[in-house]
């Protein structure tokens, strides 16, 4: 009687805990290198034809609609011709304090086993709340329902949905790659080891500037990288504990990028 | 006013017996397939075990609907009389897949992959019914969220009530 | 069955002077009025019970325990992290719980009044639609028989403009 | 019938008891021709501004409106918020009025009300306008489901579902019971369809002294509960903004600056329909100039109030001096087009309202008109910046863009308008929109001794 009591109290007083779960089953983390980040968008295509992202057009564009769930953002500094320009690739930082899961009246994002924010798109009614809460405006929304032109429809990845009109999506660190890893890892019964998972961005990137793995596997490249002096977060100071590490890019002149 | 609820009320039985009558007798639960393919005869009269025709059950996401050579495989022998076979056969002739309506339907943001089932000892039955007393296949289950949350609940699966263990 | 008798009056405090003395002698009265005189009638009468709070107060305790439940509950039948935050967050559970308070609060004390006032009624009732303009109303009812006479000059002597024998009048419904 | 004593009578003139019921049964019977032109037009408006653009928009997707990736929310939650800021003078005002027994109240807050229903039901349409599916509306009730899922109580939005569920129940409710004595006295007046109608509603009401006694002990709790409901309400619909990390939104002072500011603009939006109610339905003797000297008083008060809170908010924002924080003042005040609007705001709602100081603007109607139309075009704006100036100024300037509605939401605005417009008309035809019984009170109650004990 007194252990099923106990049980109960454990129970409950689990449903306190920030956060909720005791320990995750692995916390995604993906280090960019910003030395190494030469601002060539390849990320931004291979993403486009991994998760099935319409392409909108130069008139959606200049509304501020496109879809790219990953952007370079371009920062230029100086007068022509003493310029330096900055690259920074941001996308769905997956917070593990993340103010759009909390907004979500429905639930259509919330946090998982894995330390992902993830977004269920079937369940979003399209309040918007969780894309005017994210501080990194990494959130796309379906304005139209969006159509590939004839051929094209025949390169839609079949893992991942095509989104109907009216749902807020957003990076997933190519969760379908992570999901598939874990069943093959599974079949053969063995953990999944790191590099099994590697993102669109990431295995498209030709200077290998991101990497992708479980941070709280210690000897995971990820996890060695996180330890960088020059490792920081993007607008960390708002206490959102992104999951997305950046390496500061190192300028000739001494100078750091960003910060 | 009592005229008012008497309608209401009359109303309300209607459409209930209407809804059951079109779940009953309307709905595609048991849709009318292209060769009257019986699972009684095969997989109940001889106990021919799932997976001999649904090989993909155990390997892949999806179970597989099994390829006219496979039908062809017994039945260039077995009763070859019978006009059924002969449509199977002329299928084969043709060089075309049989036309097998879809019973089972999962909705494109579900991923539902057979392997993970059927290797952790899910029963066909749990899903399908007692197919092997099934003269024309027939769907027994909901394929509703709820339904499969309450069989996850039941058996414990790890991650089982988490969103994108089953949506994508 | 028994007839009524209801008076028609100009003035309020005519009615309730009639009012007290018939109560006073014993008989069922009741008191129609354009107007709320709540408060006279109280002078008058003596004061009367309020037993809506008590059913209020119910509601109220019912709605805040609802909500918590629903918050509480739903949140840990179903458990889905999210934003950092605990499955059970003491301030949203709170601000749900005023709500539904209100709420259930609200709708008890609807329900208390329905019930007290015995509305909604659509049967046939002694009435006067004269009394919705600008006539105060006293109807004696009940035990009557053999004494109309005597109630009848009770009203007439406060000054009732008009008194009839009724078993239904008017009311439509 | 004799003239009554006359204690705290606001109306202008001895008027008996009888004259009201004709009065209001008149407003509701004999029907003009413009009133035909004015609901015609404004329901064709509603149509045309609304109901089609809001077709065309659900059939084609959120895309046509001018909404982009920084500002998601635009003129739909402007509106949303503007309309739920008109509901907040009615019944709150009506409620707290009651429950301190000020006598002015009596021929004003049935209509005051109604506004508060209405315009909370306009603004609860502006949700479904704005939200990206809005056929799964559904899915933000709590029900038992198969699904099995609830929903996220912890969301502000959530908030709103229960806060505005509540409360238009309960204005409704409040509305409603308030009004049985005199739609009891309607079905005595009239015939035909409208007697059965109004004998529907009025439940079988016939005055007796137990029906009274337990209406206005339930009407007391109403009231007392109308109160801070209404206070959660409007601080719940800042919430939506003041919980996230968006400089510009999230700031603790918003739940005092929305509830002033809504109580403000309703208390506004009162004056205005008033003004059109009594000329339209010939009922200045009921509504006279002593209301609007009272309101008037009150909207010193709030225009004040919200100016202070208004200067505070900015205040809060230079002190921070975060380059985020400075970056979206800057832009509010600052930058046209907004610059404009911050200005015409200041100019509507902190000085014209001024001109209330002396009673001979309180007591003009035209000065009244004037001033609380420009309170109203104040108060809408003050939403609008709030929303179109700090999303488009997020933390990262990469994303930056400024926001430009569409036609399809400038004319869903206007459509709203006349949307409200629509169902306060009906209102008027179809609801004693001046409460009998307690004009009656106002008048006093008939003692042939006098000196009743009132």
């Amino acid at each position: 009687m007194s252990g099923l009591l106990e049980r109960i109290a454990g129970k409950l007083r689990s449903y306190r805990e920030p956060g909720y779960y005791t320990k995750l089953d692995h916390k995604w983390t993906m280090v960019i290198d910003l030395d190494k980040c030469n601002g060539c968008e390849a990320c931004v295509v291979a993403c486009y034809a991994e998760n099935n992202l319409p392409v909108v057009g130069r008139e959606e564009c200049e509304k501020s609609r496109a879809f790219s769930w990953l952007r370079i953002e371009r920062y230029v500094e100086g007068e022509y011709p003493d310029v330096k320009v900055k690259f920074i690739p941001v996308m769905c930082q997956h917070c593990m304090k993340a103010p759009c899961e909390t907004g979500c009246p429905v639930y259509a994002t919330y946090h998982n086993q894995d330390g992902l924010n993830v977004q269920v798109y079937n369940r979003c009614v399209g309040t918007f709340t969780c894309a005017t809460y994210c501080t990194y405006d990494v959130r796309r929304f379906n304005w139209f329902t969006y159509k590939w032109p004839k051929p094209l429809e025949a390169q839609l990845n079949p893992d991942v949905s095509v989104r109907e009109m009216g749902v807020m999506e957003k990076c997933t660190f190519c969760i379908q790659r992570i999901r598939s890893a874990k069943d093959t890892a599974k079949d053969e019964s063995r953990p999944v080891k790191d590099g099994d998972i590697k993102p669109a961005c990431s295995q498209s990137c030709p200077t290998g500037a991101i990497y992708f793995g479980d941070i709280q596997d210690p000897e995971s490249v990820v996890a060695k990288l996180a330890k960088s002096p020059r490792r920081y977060r993007l607008l960390e100071e708002l206490n959102a504990d992104p999951s997305v590490i950046y390496l500061k890019r190192v300028m000739g002149d001494g100078t750091s990028s960003h910060e | 006013m009592k005229k008012l609820i008497l309608y209401a009320v009359v109303g309300g039985i209607a459409f209930v017996i209407g809804y059951f009558v079109n779940d009953q007798f309307f709905s595609d639960r048991a849709p009318v397939q292209p060769i009257n393919f019986s699972h009684k005869i095969h997989a109940g009269d001889n106990q021919i075990p799932c997976q001999y025709c649904h090989i993909y059950a155990e390997r892949s996401r999806v179970s597989g609907v099994p390829n006219v050579k496979r039908c062809m495989g017994c039945h260039q022998i077995i009763k070859t009389d019978s006009p059924e076979i002969q449509k199977v056969a002329s299928y084969w002739d043709k060089k075309e897949p049989i036309p097998w309506v879809k019973v089972y339907n999962l909705p494109d943001h579900v991923y539902f992959p057979h392997k993970r089932h059927v290797r952790a000892g899910v029963d066909c039955k749990n899903c399908h019914g007692d197919v092997a007393s099934m003269a024309r296949i027939e769907k027994v289950s909901s394929l509703q969220m709820g339904w499969c949350l309450s069989c996850h609940t039941k058996r414990e699966v790890k991650n089982g009530h988490d969103c994108w263990t089953c949506h994508k | 069955m028994d007839k009524a008798v209801l008076g028609l009056f100009t003035y309020a405090d005519e009615l309730l002077d009639a009012a007290k003395k018939l109560e006073g002698s014993g008989y069922d009265i009741t008191i129609f009025s354009p107007i709320p005189l709540g408060h006279e009638i109280e002078h008058k009468l003596g004061p009367r019970k309020n037993h809506i709070k008590y059913f209020t107060f119910i509601g109220s305790v019912a709605g805040l325990f609802f909500g918590l439940l629903l918050t509480l509950g739903t949140a840990a039948m179903y458990v889905i992290p999210r934003g950092g935050r605990p499955i059970w967050s003491i301030t949203p559970t709170l601000l749900m719980s005023y709500e539904t308070t209100i709420l259930i609060g609200v709708m008890f004390t609807l329900m208390s009044f329905l019930f007290f006032s015995k509305l909604p009624s659509f049967s046939k009732k002694i009435y006067d639609p004269r009394i919705n303009v600008d006539y105060f109303g006293l109807l004696i009812d009940g035990n009557l028989r053999g004494r109309y006479d005597e109630v009848e000059r009770i009203l007439r002597d406060h000054g009732a403009n008009e008194i009839k024998r009724v078993e239904e009048t008017e009311y439509n419904s | 019938m004799a003239p009554h004593h006359m204690s705290d009578n606001q109306t202008g003139d001895v008027i008996s008891y009888k004259e009201v019921n004709d009065d209001v049964v008149r407003t509701m019977t004999e029907t003009g021709k413009w009133y035909y032109i004015a609901l015609a037009g404004a329901f064709s408006g509603f149509l045309a501004f609304w109901i089609l653009p809001w077709a065309y928009q659900i059939y084609k997707g959120q895309g046509v409106s001018g909404l982009n990736t920084p500002d998601f929310w635009g003129i739909y939650l402007t509106n949303f918020v503007f309309w739920i800021g008109i509901s907040h003078s009615g019944t709150l005002l009506s409620a707290i009025l009651f429950i301190t027994k000020t006598p002015w109240r009596r021929s004003i807050y049935r209509s005051a009300e109604a506004m508060t229903f209405f315009s909370v039901a306009t603004a609860a349409v502006f949700i479904f306008v704005h939200m990206g599916r809005p056929w799964n509306f559904y899915w933000t009730m709590p029900y038992p489901n198969q699904r099995q899922l609830w929903l996220n109580f912890q969301s502000p939005l959530m908030f709103d579902v229960f806060a505005i569920s509540t409360y238009a129940t309960s204005s409704m409710i409040f509305l409603y019971f308030g009004s049985i004595p005199d739609l009891a006295a309607v079905r005595d007046r009239v015939t035909g369809w409208r007697k059965q109608v109004y004998s529907a509603l009025a439940l079988g009401w016939r005055g007796t002294d137990s029906e009274w006694h337990w209406l206005f002990k339930a009407y007391t709790f109403f009231a007392v509960f109308i109160i801070p409901l209404a206070v959660s309400v409007h601080s719940i619909v800042s919430w939506d903004f003041a919980l996230s990390k968006v400089p510009g939104l999230a700031k603790t002072i918003f739940a005092p600056y929305f509830v002033v500011g809504a109580i403000y603009s309703g208390s506004a939006g009162i004056v205005t329909l008033m003004i059109i109610f009594r000329k339209a339905m010939k009922i200045e003797k009921y509504i006279t100039l002593n209301h609007f000297d009272k309101l008037g008083m009150l909207l010193l008060v709030m225009s004040l109030l919200w100016s202070y809170i208004n200067v505070i908010e900015v205040f809060t924002g230079w002190y921070a001096n975060t380059s985020a924080e400075n970056e979206t003042l800057v832009y509010r005040m600052f930058t046209t087009p907004y610059a404009y609007m911050f200005w015409l705001m200041i100019v509507t709602n902190t000085l014209l309202p001024l001109l209330f100081i002396f009673k001979k603007c309180r007591t003009s109607i035209l000065a009244c008109l004037v001033v609380s139309l420009g309170i109203n075009v104040g108060m809408w704006l003050e939403r609008y910046l709030i929303l179109t100036t700090s999303l488009p100024r997020k933390f990262l300037p990469y994303m930056w863009h400024d926001y430009i509605p569409s036609w399809v939401e400038i004319s869903m605005t206007l459509g709203s308008f006349c949307f409200f417009a629509m169902l306060f008309l009906l209102f008027v035809k179809l609801w004693p929109s001046v409460s009998i019984y307690e004009v009656k009170e106002d008048i006093g109650i008939p003692m042939r001794k006098g000196g009743g004990h009132h």
